[in-house]
């Protein structure tokens, strides 16, 4: 056992006071994280004794086929300590033969997804789980086939195992069904919520997402290497693709033993508060579009555009910047620029100043967000929800301050924090941090120390090393955990996107309110959910009558585009 | 409550108008933008290592004789990531500067390369002269086609 | 008569419908970015609608899942004619990094008849904008196929490449 | 056929065909108006035009079989030009014989019925939403219409609308018919669906409400139809209400009647602009205030001010 | 004599069409045919006797029996406000009877045998009550239509809702009959006769020298027929008993016998009250009281899912329109008869208008309970294309009772509302009364559109087989419709037969109908010579029916394809039934708004002491124990009997000796 700090020494002996012999080990593999291997038994016990008797803080559950390596399942339940910057990580190992263990849903309603994601990914079957339907696998994927198990190959398309219809929800009784997707004009992207409603009131509803699913993490362990993780990464999410990166690089890096030199951390914070702006903006329009509102839309993008030329001239590119590599950056932020970053931002920050005051004084826009998608502080805790919904509840959580990662230990952040629950102070919380992020690019740029920006990377890297990271996202914390493997290339990667818990807190937040409110209450997470979906295979639904498989499609399309077909 | 609003109305007046002439007026990125692909067929001698670093897969590489080596690039899914440009030792790759690429046949979106090899005396078949890269090339080579798919 | 000056309408009044397919966000935003101030792709007469059936263009962003292909099919059938589909961003011309992945089964084209491709990661909004302009006929397209070597091009025409089995996975 | 009777019937066409005709102009120009607003440069006057001719072209959907489905989008419209008919545009309104207030009041309705008729037919879940909306944003809004219209009749002691018209460009302004017209104006911004009060067609919530369902020309009819409507309106305010000055001459009046209804019309576009859309029932509790205004320039018309 | 002779061989026919189907009782199809046949050969000596009426303007009377102890005789007399209503109760009873032929058989199939009979006396009272002009035998008939209706109302003997419901209105039509025998009492002392014109002359004098008792009296006649109106407060019995009576009944309770109540009210208030400064009040009072319950009926109408209980409600509010335009006419009729003649005409042409479009909505409601079994419109949706020829005629319907111009609802209304404006000029409580009524018409239109799109429009259920009505149940609804537009339409035709039944009866002189409602094209409100109100339904149509050519033209212009799509849900398929938008859907923040207004006002007001919430809930202290106790009564005289239809045949003769018992002890 080797544990280092004072804090890490009580968790160990409060933990072992509450499981006993269930705790086989435990170790500190990065400072920052604490690893115990418990017994799958005493889960739900340690869970209890984490959420309950300490301020931890439940982030994500991992679950790695690690039979190759004659250890069956391993389920680990990651938890942050923010006031001790620590990561703590329940690691149980599951037999191969008995895939179960206890769900920690009933303890942390935040696990939810989790573990139900856990269970279609590696088949590991969470007992005792409140809602035990399947989340990611479509409804006509066959039984048995566990896509992020070692021995499925990334490109193999299981056949379908027949018309299943999807397990949903049934309305109420004297409610009805408003569908709102998978194309849906506020949502930007495919989700597919089933709104139960009465008249225009929402006594419920329903969510079938996972339509953006793109088997990143299964495409980042089997076909990438370390050196292309970064880009893959950042096209996790185009709003926010610096973060995934950053975070993707920062985990793969802890988990080498290696770190960015000190010009590649600077650049790396001002790129990604320059990403906080643009996103930031960006969202403002969105709501502002959502609410029919399109002369702030204008205005915010108007004031955004700047920027991403900005972005452009720095990088190359406006977005998915391909900056980030293991290890530091790929290119430089040339002195010319440094000072071009400051002209670009004044401007931005008077205009958003008089937006700033346009928006407080509009009696309209209070009424349509002023007491609309309440979260309540104690739900908020409960789903773990995080960045500006979390901080618009009341909650005083942010990556930058609870694990000071890039710069941010040298140009500390301030936590933007409102009481108000409701979208208003979302909206509130989001300018603020406009505020402070053009703040932090002022400091970090006038801090920033000369130097290399990469570190080499030795030869061969271990594999079985573990690394956490978290970055604050606009929409909230993003969290990479990566194990290493051989072949240059990570074993198991796990993303979890901010989105992820934000968006499990939508039904209780549209409890109640009107149809009209429901873009803007789930406009008002910012949600993103090609982050949130990336690892769930999600196959054609079978609705009704029609089933495509892809081999029809592609008759059909060959039909379409013969001459003399309909087109 | 209407004065405000017509103040509101105002402000955005303020602005101006800022739309920008294009496309009738040509506008330029900036100078590190990297943009569509080219490759200088008479720098480029085959070996592969754009291939290995693509992360999109976009390079396809197949030997259609013992002489030639054809390099294909479907530079419609490129993420303009510009790891080729910088792996290519002989720089036979350049991400130029256009960005005006939108085309109505998927086919303009291909580059074909076809690039003669010195075969390999003993075995007949080509093989790319050795080069610095050849530590990457033992890593993560990602088969292009539909691989495992049924 | 009224249906020549019909036709003739249609491109300079082109309302558009857009599909993300499983996009990264990264084409969405700056497909919006295109209708705000710096660009105003309006000046067009073009326009985001919110019904497939106001439609005349279907844009799609992202590669197409295999969740979303049904949907996206019949989102097709939703638009009334004539209608163009327009691929934006790398992974709805191609597939993007995730071609051949479990999750995905393409490009658009490998699931309805594309019109237009603008590629891009994302695309900047000038370049969406160039495609616009194509699809209007104001500017002349810029990229032809470049074959370095003498190959026919029915066979790339047909999508199928001798090299790799199907070309773009 | 008498000379009277093709006078009318002259004057019938005009008003139509202004309805008809320059409703999309001015939509183009409030468009315009709108993207100034914006910060950018906006679509060509004549967009609105080539809107509709586009939709002309389009294949149109059909999700019922319904013959109500089918037609009822060219009686929308068509109940918006019989509105023009009923409607003084510069002078008396042609068939002004034929409706009084109460008429407008009803016809006006029709427009709407109809809509929210197509909506329902069209089966869609959206539709019902907006077609609900419509429907209690016209209970918000119609009484408003109605009691400032009763305030010019009581006024001028008649229900005819030319007669009130002739009334009130001859005695001048009184505290009760400005009051009433602040109320109308702010009736026109529901009634020409523009924010905060696109309710019903909320695009981002709703899809289009009614319209989520129509293709092609049945779309266009309506959209024309909604144009239509609101010039209609904007005329019905600046005549009843700000008459003057008032030449006799029909030529002017009418040039100077379409000049007001720009000024009006920029107005609403400049509110729309500016504001982002309300729920129903904030819209509803809003009318009722405004149906207070209204009800008090009929306290004040009972007294004769 | 001539005309007792017509009318004594209907009411002949009647009884022996009566006899004939309960001798038939076993075939229930041939006992309705025979219903029908002998209906409408009843309505040919009914309708001789109102176009001779109309003709010469009043027919004389005739004395057929006399009760010299009593001072009453039986005296028929056909006036033209008679042979108004006459019209009105052959046209909906013919299309109800021939409707009820397939429409009781498949709903009622051992008990139609019943039906039948009790529905042809129903008839034969109803022509009693309208050609009789002395007030002892009008009760007589009076007694005998509401005991008919009662029987019909709790048809379904089974069914404890419709026991329940047809208790109250027995109770409450009593009550409301109790009201005016005591009410005729009263005038009789003075009189001493019971005729009308004896009547009318004694009620001058009682209001001359005992305006207390006079008043009294007109109270208490109002409350008698206004309950039979289903003027609210007393009219609550309306939304209970026309849900549960079978679908053809309902057309007749709305559109005839409803109507009956309004036909007291003209009879009162233009035959006996003499035209004075009390009438002025009066009329306000019948106003309030129609704005009252058009108000409260209409918007407890929009809360309603019941499609039959949300037309009974509507016949509240549109009732109430028709007492507006009473009142607002009772009031002018000392100052202005030109106007009062207006408000009169409109309230007679609403009340005819009433008759065709909610027949129609009734029959259609019906239509659809007799495919689907389903009254609640909760779980109905897209019928229109399975029963196209309901659907089409309700939607006729809808449009008519909404006001929505060209239609027969709008022209009625139009009438009353102008009226209302202009007496409101100088009266401004009849603006505010007019600004209700507007508004309440937009309720309506609220209200039947949600009708439409809950069971007509929207999405049908999967696999249902559901098809359109047989003929005989349809025709009566398209005849209703088509009346409805031709009256929308001609407006003038039927206003001419309005105003000539209001001049045989008024006390004052009205103007002719030229200077009134002059215009070639239509209606031209003239006052004092001045136009001021227009509505040319004629030209309307004419201007909508070129524009919508052109529209059309617009639309197929182009020559567009047309192409069949299944509705657009965002991409994923849902089963029909969950995404349709159900009745209990539509506006809901409006009716949020309301919620309340009826009939659980009582509970809303937190101030109001728990004795007045008892007293005031009529249902626990008054209905239900007198209904508990003529229950239980009924059940005693029903044990010595066995037989149902003889129970019912002695509620009859009791109830007649009430009422005899009572006027020969007060004698």
């Amino acid at each position: 056992m080797s544990v280092e700090s004072d804090a890490a020494a009580q968790i160990t002996q409060l933990l072992g006071g509450r499981i006993g012999a269930s705790l086989l080990l435990v170790e500190q593999p990065q400072p920052d994280t604490l690893r115990f291997e418990i017994d799958p038994g005493a889960v739900r016990a340690a869970a209890k004794a984490l959420v309950q008797d300490t301020p931890a803080r439940y982030l994500i559950t991992v679950g790695i086929d690690e039979r190759p390596l004659d250890r069956g399942f391993a389920i680990v339940h990651l938890f942050s300590l923010d006031s001790e910057h620590l990561f703590l990580a329940l690691d149980c190992a599951v037999d191969s033969e008995n895939t179960r263990i206890d769900a920690i849903t009933p303890i942390v309603p935040g696990a939810n997804w989790a573990e139900r994601e856990f269970r279609d990914a590696i088949g590991v079957e969470p007992e005792g789980h409140p809602d035990p339907r399947r989340l990611m696998l479509p409804d006509d994927w066959p039984e048995g086939v566990y896509p992020l198990r070692r021995d499925f190959r990334y490109d193999y398309h299981p056949p379908s195992a027949g018309n299943v219809r999807p397990v949903l929800r049934e309305p109420p009784k004297g409610s009805s069904v408003i569908p709102m997707g998978p194309f849906f004009p506020t949502l930007e992207e495919p989700a597919h919520w089933r709104l139960f409603v009465e008249g225009e009131k929402i006594v419920g509803c329903d969510y079938r997402g996972f339509y953006n699913h793109r088997a990143i993490e299964k495409l980042g362990d089997s076909a990438m290497t370390y050196d292309k993780l970064p880009f893959l990464a950042e096209r996790i999410c185009g709003i926010c693709g610096f973060i995934h990166s950053t975070c993707c690089c920062q985990a793969l890096e802890k988990a080498i033993g290696i770190q960015a030199p000190a010009r590649a951390r600077y650049i790396r914070t001002i790129m990604l508060e320059l990403e906080r702006i643009h996103s930031h903006l960006l969202w403002l329009g969105i709501a502002a579009h959502i609410v029919g509102f399109e002369t702030l839309l204008m205005q915010s993008w108007r004031i955004r555009e700047p920027v991403m030329w900005l972005t452009e001239e720095i990088s190359g590119n406006r977005k998915t910047y391909g900056m980030n590599c293991v290890g530091g950056l790929r290119r430089d932020i040339p002195a010319d620029l440094t000072a071009k970053i400051q002209e670009v931002l004044l401007p931005v920050e008077r205009e958003l100043r008089a937006v700033r005051q346009a928006i407080v004084g509009d009696t309209t826009i209070l009424a349509r967000t002023k007491g609309v998608g309440v979260l309540t502080r104690q739900w908020a805790e409960q789903i773990a929800v995080v960045g500006p919904p979390a901080r618009a509840s009341g909650i005083a959580i942010d990556a930058r301050v609870d694990h000071p990662y890039a710069a941010y230990d040298e140009v500390p952040a301030r936590i933007c924090v409102q009481e108000g629950s409701d979208i208003w102070a979302r909206v509130v919380v989001r300018m603020d941090e406009l505020e402070e992020s053009l703040r932090l690019i002022r400091a970090a740029t006038a801090a920033m120390p000369g130097g290399p920006i990469r570190t080499e990377i030795a030869e061969e890297i271990p594999p079985g090393r573990i690394g956490i990271s978290v970055v604050e996202a606009p929409r909230g914390e993003a969290v990479h955990f990566v194990m290493t493997g051989g072949d240059n290339r990570p074993y198991r990667w796990r993303v979890r996107a901010p989105t992820y818990p934000n968006l499990q807190a939508v039904p209780a937040m549209v409890q109640g309110e009107t149809v009209a409110d429901v873009p803007i209450t789930v406009g008002s997470l910012d949600p993103c959910f090609s982050c949130t979906e990336r690892v769930e295979a999600v196959d054609i639904r079978n609705a009704k009558t029609r089933v495509y498989s892809r081999e029809e499609l592609l008759r059909m399309w060959q039909e379409k585009s013969a001459p003399g077909g309909e087109r | 409550m209407l004065l405000s609003k017509l103040r509101e109305a105002l402000i955005c007046l303020k602005a101006g108008r800022v739309t920008l002439p294009y496309p009738s007026a040509p506008h330029d990125p900036s100078p590190r933008f990297r943009g569509k692909i080219t490759v200088d067929p008479d720098r480029c001698f085959g070996c592969g290592g754009c291939a290995n670093v693509c992360p999109a897969g976009v390079i396809l590489i197949h030997d259609t004789d013992q002489h030639t080596r054809v390099l294909e690039f479907q530079w419609r899914r490129c993420t303009y990531c510009g790891r080729c440009e910088e792996v290519c030792p002989e720089q036979a790759i350049h991400m130029s500067q256009q960005f005006e690429t939108a085309t109505d046949r998927p086919e303009d979106l291909v580059i074909r390369l076809e690039v003669f090899m010195g075969p390999c005396q003993r075995c007949g078949r080509c093989f790319p002269p050795p080069t610095p890269l050849d530590r990457m090339m033992v890593s993560g080579f990602r088969s292009g086609g539909n691989g495992g798919r049924q | 008569m009224l249906k020549r000056l019909c036709a003739k309408a249609f491109p300079k009044a082109l309302w558009v419908y857009h599909a993300n397919t499983g996009a990264c966000n990264g084409c969405d935003i700056e497909v919006i970015d295109v209708l705000t101030p710096y660009y105003d792709a309006e000046r067009f007469g073009i326009r985001l609608v919110g019904s497939p059936r106001h439609a005349d263009v279907v844009l799609v962003s992202g590669p197409v899942t295999r969740q979303v292909a049904s949907a996206l099919h019949r989102l097709l059938d939703a638009v009334p004619e004539p209608k163009l589909v327009v691929a934006v961003g790398s992974c709805a011309c191609g597939g993007g990094a995730w071609f051949d992945s479990y999750g995905v089964l393409g490009g658009a084209d490998q699931v309805i008849p594309v019109d237009y491709y603008v590629p891009g990661c994302p695309p900047r909004p000038e370049a969406i904008l160039y495609g616009i302009a194509l699809a209007l006929g104001l500017v002349s397209k810029q990229v032809v196929c470049e074959r370095l070597s003498q190959e026919s091009l029915e066979e790339l025409a047909q999508g199928v490449s001798r090299y790799g089995g199907v070309s773009d996975g | 056929m008498s000379n009277g009777a093709l006078s009318v019937l002259g004057l019938c066409a005009v008003n139509v065909l202004l309805a008809l005709l320059l409703a999309p102009l001015y939509e183009g120009i409030l468009r315009k108006l709108r993207a100034v607003i914006h910060s950018r440069q906006g679509p060509p006057l004549t967009q609105s035009y080539l809107d509709l001719l586009k939709l002309l072209g389009k294949e149109d959907l059909r999700t019922s079989p319904g013959a109500l489905y089918a037609f009822a989008p060219a009686l929308t419209l068509a109940s918006v030009l019989v509105l023009a008919t009923l409607v003084p545009m510069g002078t008396a309104p042609p068939l002004g014989f034929a409706g009084d207030i109460i008429v407008i009041v009803y016809v006006a309705a029709v427009s709407a019925v109809l809509a929210i008729l197509t909506a329902f037919a069209s089966q869609s879940p959206y539709a019902f939403v907006g077609g609900s909306r419509e429907m209690m944003l016209l209970l918000a809004v119609e009484p408003v219409v109605v009691v400032t219209l009763i305030v010019g009749a009581v006024n001028a002691g008649t229900l005819a609308t030319g007669d009130i018209v002739t009334w009130h460009t001859a005695n001048g302004p009184t505290i009760s018919m400005v009051v009433a017209s602040v109320a109308l104006f702010l009736a026109l911004q529901a009634q020409a669906g523009k924010l905060p009060f696109d309710i019903p067609e909320a695009d981002q919530e709703i899809m289009g409400g009614p319209l989520v369902e129509l293709s092609g020309a049945r779309l266009a009819l309506l959209r024309w139809a909604l144009w239509a409507k609101q010039l209609v309106f904007a005329f019905l305010l600046v005549e009843i209400f700000v008459p003057w000055p008032s030449t006799g001459t029909y030529y002017i009046d009418l040039t100077l009647a379409l000049a007001k209804v720009l000024l009006v019309l920029i107005l609403v576009a400049v509110v729309d602009a500016v504001n982002p859309r309300l729920r129903v029932e904030q819209a509803m509790r809003y009318y009722a205030r405004v149906a207070f205004v209204s009800l008090s320039a009929l306290a004040f018309a009972v007294i004769g001010m | 004599m001539s005309h007792v002779f017509l009318l004594g061989s209907s009411v002949a026919l009647f009884l022996l069409g009566a006899l004939t189907s309960f001798a038939l009782a076993r075939n229930p199809r041939l006992c309705g045919w025979i219903a029908v046949v002998f209906v409408t050969v009843a309505a040919v000596p009914l309708c001789g006797v109102v176009g001779e009426t109309f003709r010469t303007g009043g027919q004389p009377e005739v004395i057929l029996l006399h009760l010299s102890s009593l001072g009453a005789s039986w005296a028929i007399a056909v006036d033209p406000l008679s042979a108004f209503f006459l019209v009105i109760a052959v046209v909906v009873g013919v299309l109800s009877t021939v409707f009820s032929v397939d429409y009781m058989i498949r709903l009622e199939k051992d008990s139609v045998a019943k039906f039948y009979p009790v529905l042809l006396v129903f008839f034969s009272s109803i022509v009693g009550v309208l050609v009789t002009s002395d007030f002892l035998f009008f009760l007589v008939f009076w007694e005998l239509m509401t005991l008919t209706s009662f029987l019909l109302v709790t048809f379904e003997r089974e069914s404890s809702t419709s026991q329940r419901a047809g208790r109250k209105y027995f109770i409450v039509t009593h009550a409301a009959t109790l009201c005016m025998v005591a009410g005729a009492l009263i005038v009789w002392q003075i009189s001493g006769s019971f005729h009308f014109a004896a009547m009318r002359d004694a009620l001058g004098t009682l209001l001359d020298t005992q305006p207390v008792s006079g008043h009294l009296v007109i109270f208490l006649f109002v409350l008698g027929f206004a309950t039979k109106a289903g003027v609210l407060p007393m009219g609550d019995w309306l939304p209970d008993a026309h849900p549960v009576a079978p679908s053809g009944m309902s057309a007749l309770l709305s559109g005839v016998l409803v109507k009956l109540g309004i036909y007291g009210l003209l009879r009162v208030f233009c035959s006996f009250v003499p035209v004075s400064a009390s009438l002025q009040a009066w009329g306000v009072v019948v106003a309030l009281a129609g704005v009252g319950s058009l108000f409260i009926g209409t918007l407890a109408a929009l809360m309603q899912t019941d499609s039959k209980r949300l037309m009974a409600f509507h016949t509240i509010g549109q009732i109430g329109y028709v007492c507006l335009g009473l009142g607002v006419g009772l009031y002018c009729l000392a100052d202005n008869p030109a106007l009062a003649a207006l408000g009169l005409m409109g309230a007679l042409f609403h009340v005819a208008n009433h008759a065709c479009f909610k027949a129609c909505l009734f029959l259609g409601a019906g239509s659809v309970l007799y495919r689907t079994g389903e009254r609640d419109m909760n779980k109905l949706g897209g019928l229109g294309t399975s029963m196209p020829l309901t659907a089409a005629s309700s939607t006729i319907a809808s449009m008519s009772i909404a006001g929505v111009p060209p239609f027969n609802g709008f022209a009625s209304k139009w009438l009353i509302l102008a009226t209302c404006l202009l007496v409101g000029m100088s009266a401004p409580l009849f603006l505010a009364l007019a600004i209700v009524g507007l508004f309440i018409s937009l309720v309506t239109l609220a209200s039947f559109l949600k009708v439409l799109g809950a069971v007509f429009l929207g999405q049908a259920d999967e696999n249902s087989d559901v098809r359109e009505v047989p003929w005989t149940m349809a025709l009566p609804q398209v005849v209703l419709a088509a009346l409805c537009i031709l009256l929308g339409v001609f407006p003038q035709v039927f206003l001419w037969f309005a105003h000539a039944a209001l001049a045989g009866v008024s006390q004052v002189g009205l103007p002719p109908i030229d200077l009134l409602l002059g215009g070639s094209w239509g209606l031209t409100l003239a006052v004092s010579g001045i136009q001021v109100g227009f509505w040319a339904p004629s030209a309307i149509v004419v201007a909508l029916f070129l524009s919508g050519s052109l529209a059309y033209g617009i639309q197929r212009a182009a020559g567009a394809r047309v192409r069949h799509v299944p509705v657009w849900t965002g991409g994923e398929e849902h089963a029909a039934g969950t995404v349709r938008y159900p009745a209990s859907s539509f506006y809901l923040p409006f009716k949020e708004a309301f919620r309340g207004i009826y009939p659980t006002v009582r509970l809303r007001v937190p101030a109001f002491p728990a004795s007045l919430r008892k007293a005031l809930d009529l249902d626990r202290w008054l209905y239900m124990p007198l209904a508990r106790t003529v229950e239980q009564a009924a059940r005693g005289l029903g044990r010595t009997h066995l037989g149902i239809p003889q129970v019912y045949l002695l509620w009859i003769v009791v109830g007649a000796m009430v009422v005899m018992g009572i006027l020969l002890l007060t004698v």
